[in-house]
């Protein structure tokens, strides 16, 4: 009889406390949290109140070293295809196409001035299937590849989810390669022709 | 330092309990590989693997109550696949051994020790799914991750993935 | 008085009323049910599916059935280099991301026998705690919510929310993290972070107890979950349970006290097991206190890990990461404390290639759920409910 | 005040225009198109909003300032969702469901005093009936669950069956210790027997010393008979899907909702108008600020009558957003064993205390 009177009252007493704690959040719901990021130093002033926040309007800020979309600056590119390698996915395709002698200048120079010695017509990167790990800006040498803190870039078509970042159109790279082709065929000629004169 | 004397009290203990199967099995099992990161020993009669891990569990010296993980495995060079177990006698003696059974790629049975562990019973069934060992005396030895009708055994290294899964295309 | 019994298979219900059979029903044919539970159920915690026989409310059997969510972890593990599984492993338990990825990189720096440096040490410890902490949040909460209790669920998001912005700012990304890497971490952690995980701790330690008194000493609550789903020690440890729920059957078993790595053993903390004054050993609410005992006993190795952190001066946290990893031959079998229990990673190498031969997880929510079977036998289906939320299972960890 | 009583009411009924009686229709509209706003207003916006702020959310905040048009936005989609009826279900007895539900929690109406002056009709036994209606739902819900053909519909409507017929007993004779204090059924009369110039001292749950008993047995009984949490079995969302309405979509859904804040309103009204006094103002005569005769009067009247009816709702949604749920065995040892008695207790307490003091 006891146990039975003591449940009636700790279901009382428990379910009071309850009640007076969803009771204290409703009173303090005329506090917000804000959106203040972890990096702010009174990140944890206000502890109380309202926590959520309207995505579109208001957004937490993502710290400066997130990894989401991945973006490559193909201004530093060099095409050495070592993020191709790396992806687990394989989420990166790329094509090169060497770059002729004469073309080096028009080809330029990446920010810390080394020389870059092909054209990459397709640099693509199906962002759809990027898992933002982050191994291929490890693996990068020019540090040109790079995730950016931007999370929020849904597509309506699928296809659009694949970036492309190559340097050339199609026609260009046409151009290019079969000026290669040219260059080398001569060179080869060239080199036939000091054969034979030996 | 201390890992090194960690890891060798790990190949003392486990050598120790090697000893105690070695004398009552003798020839059915080989001898121990004590390495440092995983000392085992391979049942060589496979037909006697339950009557092993039996007394594994119950030897007084030996009380391996607790089967950490089973992974089958597959050995294309010898024409085998097997299972690697790990054991450890949990909150009692705390030594650590492991154990490789292995059986034929064609059709081959390991007996099943669910009845022993019954941690084993979906371990055999993952191990069944994904190598294709027959685990005989299994009570319900059917693919627990991939479908029912699923063809093929996907970790085997020669493993060829079907073209059509119910008119799915399935490599994507 | 009367005296109820049954003849037959349940066909006829009859009475004894002094020596004389009165029958009181005919034909009552009752029939077992087969109720599919799942895949797209609220409270089965993703798409696991159970194919439940039941006589009425009352289940005899639930049968799990798995592999909605096979993505063949092992198979691509096989394909990729040893760095490359780091993020894979995220994906295997996607709850506590760091703690996955501390299991492995421990298991292939035991096959490379590497010597880690002190601070890279701590700070896995952290965000590891810190995750578990997380984890057992959303257990917790999910837990509320498969009883029926919404707020709490919701109390615990905002402080994971809190705890996932935490690890985005060290590693950059909010639940895979890929920061725990083979000798190493991707970056070391930013420069204000272990206060702000200070702070954390002392925001969160009065968060706790409010939803200690909200949800786990509510009366309701302790009714639904106190004496359902009781599983004995020998048969725990039988069925290869581990982390919260062999400690919830009272088995004083914790893989960072009993088999410890990392700087565990330099730190101070309680093992925690129910002491059968609140909950009977085994059941559902021992395992809930187990977790919520953990969250504050994670809390203090936290605290501890940052006074004995080594200062970053000249630190780098790449530095013990070989150039190219590939191990000699052999093979191990290597595990940790994760959240749901032992995460074990079996890896074999060649000693050729820069992958691995075989890489087996040994999942923790795998083994725990295989006693399904076994737990859910003669049990309510408001009961199997909350035996489902007590085992805490993340299907992405299941399914591997 | 006796004359005033039912005075619209009155005059509604004779209200006819081209032979018809539209008096009778318009009284059948006022409370139809109470429970409409109310349920758009109070029950799923101020629902939303009170469990966000509960949990320490925002709540709907996108349609219209704070949210308010929310409603308005849920009730175009619901309308154009596909009204779906299942194949295996049992056609006559889904779609009659909602129907029967719905009609029960609106039957109950007819007897609430809303106000000194409107009462939509004024039976003597009104109390018994408005007891007595609340059983009809129980016949929607079976025939919503049985005639989806759905494992978890059925659950949801045996349970739902057993529990309110289990309910009924305490929530009734709760009830009746209010009868037995007022010595009437009727409603209106009951009300009127709570008035006086010390306003809230002259409710029946200040008048004896063990009126909150009742008073509590029959919110909890209450609570269990409308579906609401702690006592959601019978949806119990994270064990049945959502019970007996898993099937529905579409209007259906939106009318058995609808029936389930009728309810809601409807216990509401009934425990304040039997404990608290209905349309009287709880408000006392202070000397010269004669607040309670101020605040009286028809149209006060339903102004706290609602307000007392919302102030209940309050209190279910609070403790909807703070309980987990009961498992059945639990609901029914609470029922028989608990609240039963302690009503039994009660109601011979009330009889003595009536009898025996003055």
């Amino acid at each position: 009889m006891s146990e039975y009177f003591g449940n009636i009252k700790t279901g009382a007493v428990t379910i009071a406390t309850g009640m007076g704690i969803t009771l204290k959040h409703f009173f303090n719901a005329v506090h917000r949290k804000g959106d203040a990021g972890l990096d702010d130093v009174d990140y944890f002033r206000q502890v109380d109140g309202l926590c959520t926040l309207q995505y579109p309007h208001e957004t937490i800020p993502t710290p400066a070293n997130a990894r989401y979309r991945l973006n490559n600056d193909i201004d530093d590119c060099i095409g050495c295809g070592q993020c191709v390698r790396a992806c687990p996915i394989g989420c990166i395709t790329m094509e090169t196409v060497k770059v002729a002698p004469d073309d080096l200048g028009a080809c330029g120079k990446t920010r810390d001035g080394q020389q870059k010695k092909f054209w990459i017509p397709v640099f693509d990167i199906d962002v759809a299937k990027c898992m933002t790990c982050g191994i291929c800006t490890t693996v990068c040498p020019t540090e040109c590849l790079a995730h950016t803190p931007v999370a929020d870039f849904s597509e309506f078509d699928r296809s659009n989810f694949i970036y492309h970042f190559g340097n050339l159109t199609r026609l260009e790279a046409e151009a290019k390669r079969r000026k290669l082709a040219d260059i080398q065929a001569k060179a080869k000629a060239e080199k036939e022709k000091k054969e034979e004169e030996n | 330092m201390e890992e090194v004397k960690e890891v060798s009290r790990l190949v003392q203990e486990s050598t120790a309990a090697y000893r105690i199967i070695c004398e009552q099995f003798g020839e059915a099992v080989s001898a121990l590989d004590s390495n440092d990161t995983m000392p085992f020993f391979e049942v060589l009669e496979s037909g006697r693997w339950v009557e092993i891990a039996l007394f594994m569990r119950d030897h007084a010296k030996l009380k391996f109550n607790y089967m950490a993980c089973m992974s089958g495995v597959d050995y294309p060079t010898e024409g085998k696949v097997g299972i690697v177990c790990n054991f450890q006698s949990l909150a009692l003696l705390n030594h650590k051994l492991s154990v490789k059974v292995k059986c034929d790629r064609a059709g081959g049975c390991i007996p099943s020790v669910s009845r022993v562990w019954h941690t084993a019973n979906w371990h055999e069934r993952e191990a069944y799914d994904l190598f294709g060992m027959i685990f005989t005396g299994h009570p319900e030895l059917k693919r627990i991750l991939c479908p029912d009708d699923w063809e093929g055994y996907p970790l085997r290294k020669d493993y060829k993935v079907q073209e059509r899964y119910h008119g799915i295309k399935v490599p994507y | 008085m009367q005296e109820l019994d049954t003849v037959g298979q349940g066909s006829v219900r009859v009475t004894r009323k002094s020596d004389k059979l009165v029958i009181l029903e005919k034909d009552l044919a009752t029939e077992q049910m087969v109720l599919a539970m799942g895949p797209q159920h609220p409270s089965t915690h993703g798409v696991l599916k159970l194919e439940c026989l039941t006589d009425g409310e009352v289940i005899t059997e639930a049968i799990p059935c798995l592999g909605y969510l096979h993505r063949c972890f092992e198979k691509c593990c096989e394909n990729v280099d040893y760095p490359a599984i780091v993020p894979y492993t995220d994906r295997l338990d996607y709850l506590s991301g760091m703690n996955s990825e501390f299991a492995y990189a421990l298991a292939v720096e035991k096959l490379l026998d590497l010597e880690i440096p002190r601070r890279v040490e701590f700070i896995r410890v952290i965000v590891s705690e810190l995750n578990r902490i997380a984890s057992h949040l959303v257990a917790i909460g999910t837990y509320g919510i498969d009883l029926g209790a919404f707020t709490p669920f919701l109390f615990c998001f905002r402080d994971r929310e809190i705890i996932l912005g935490l690890l985005e700012w060290a590693s950059g990304a909010r639940m895979l993290y890929n920061y725990i890497w083979i000798g190493g971490l991707a970056y070391d952690v930013p420069t204000d972070f272990l206060k702000r995980v200070r702070e954390f701790v002392a925001y969160f330690r009065p968060k706790a107890v409010e939803l200690q008194n909200l949800l786990t000493e509510n009366e309701i609550f302790v009714k639904r979950t106190h004496g359902i789903g009781i599983m004995p020690a020998d048969v725990a440890i039988n069925y290869g349970w581990s982390g919260p729920m062999l400690r919830g059957s009272g088995v004083k078993w914790d893989l960072r006290r009993n088999d410890p790595y990392s700087v565990y053993p330099e730190i101070d903390f309680k093992v925690a097991v129910p002491d059968g004054k609140h909950s009977v050993i085994g059941d559902c609410l021992s395992r809930h206190l187990v977790r919520a005992v953990e969250m504050e006993e994670s809390l203090k190795i936290i605290e501890q890990c940052i006074d004995k952190i080594p200062s970053p001066e000249g630190f780098n946290s790449r530095s013990a990461i070989p150039k190219r990893i590939r191990p000699k031959a052999g093979e191990v079998y290597s595990r940790a404390e994760n959240p749901r229990g032992e995460l074990g990673f079996y890896l074999e190498s060649d000693g050729k290639s820069t992958k691995p031969v075989r890489c087996k997880a040994r999942s923790s929510c795998f083994v725990n759920l295989s006693a399904m079977k076994d737990l859910s036998k003669g049990q309510l289906i408001p009961d199997l409910v909350a035996i489902i939320g007590s085992i805490d299972i993340v299907l992405g960890e299941v399914d591997r | 005040m006796g004359n005033s009583l039912n005075a619209w009411s009155e005059a509604l009924i004779g209200f006819n225009l081209l032979g018809l009686p539209l008096g009778l229709i318009v009284i059948a509209v006022i409370p139809l198109l109470f429970i409409a706003l109310y349920s758009l207003t109070y029950g799923v916006y101020g629902e939303r909003k009170i469990s966000a702020f509960m949990q320490d959310r925002l709540g709907p905040m996108e349609v219209g300032k704070w949210g308010i048009l929310q409603t308005i936005a849920d009730i175009l989609k619901l309308i154009q969702k596909e009204d779906i009826l299942p194949t295996s279900a049992d056609r006559f007895l889904f779609v009659i469901g909602p129907g029967i539900l719905f009609v029960g929690s609106f039957l109950a109406y007819a007897v609430l005093p809303f106000s000194p002056a409107f009462i939509g009709a004024s039976l003597n036994v009104g109390l018994y009936y408005a007891i007595g209606i609340v059983a009809l739902e129980v016949v929607g819900i079976l025939a919503a669950g049985w005639g989806s053909n759905n494992k978890w519909s059925l659950y949801g409507a045996v349970r739902s069956v057993a529990q309110i017929v289990s309910y009924e007993i305490p929530a009734a004779i709760a009830l009746l210790c209010g009868a037995m204090m007022a010595g009437t059924l009727d409603m209106q009369q009951i009300n009127v027997l709570q008035s006086g110039e010390y306003g809230f001292a002259h409710f029946y749950l200040f008048q004896s010393p063990i009126a909150w008993l009742p008073f509590l047995i029959y919110f909890i009984a209450s609570l269990a008979e409308v579906n609401r949490a702690p006592f959601d079995i019978p949806e119990a969302e994270s064990e049945l899907v959502a019970g007996y309405f898993t099937e529905y979509s579409g209007m259906k859904f939106a009318v058995i909702f609808l029936a389930e804040y009728g309810s809601m309103f409807m216990v509401s009204a009934i425990i304040s108008v039997v404990f608290l006094g209905g349309w009287n103002s709880p408000l006392p005569n202070l000397g010269s600020f004669a607040l309670n005769t101020w605040t009286n009067g028809p149209v006060w009247g339903a102004f706290w009558m609602i307000s007392k009816g919302f102030f209940f709702i309050f209190v279910q949604m609070w403790l909807r957003w703070t309980l987990p749920r009961l498992r059945v065995d639990q609901l029914m040892y609470l029922c028989w064993k608990v609240l039963t008695p302690f009503a039994f207790i009660s109601f011979v307490l009330t009889a003595i205390w009536e009898i025996y003091v003055p």
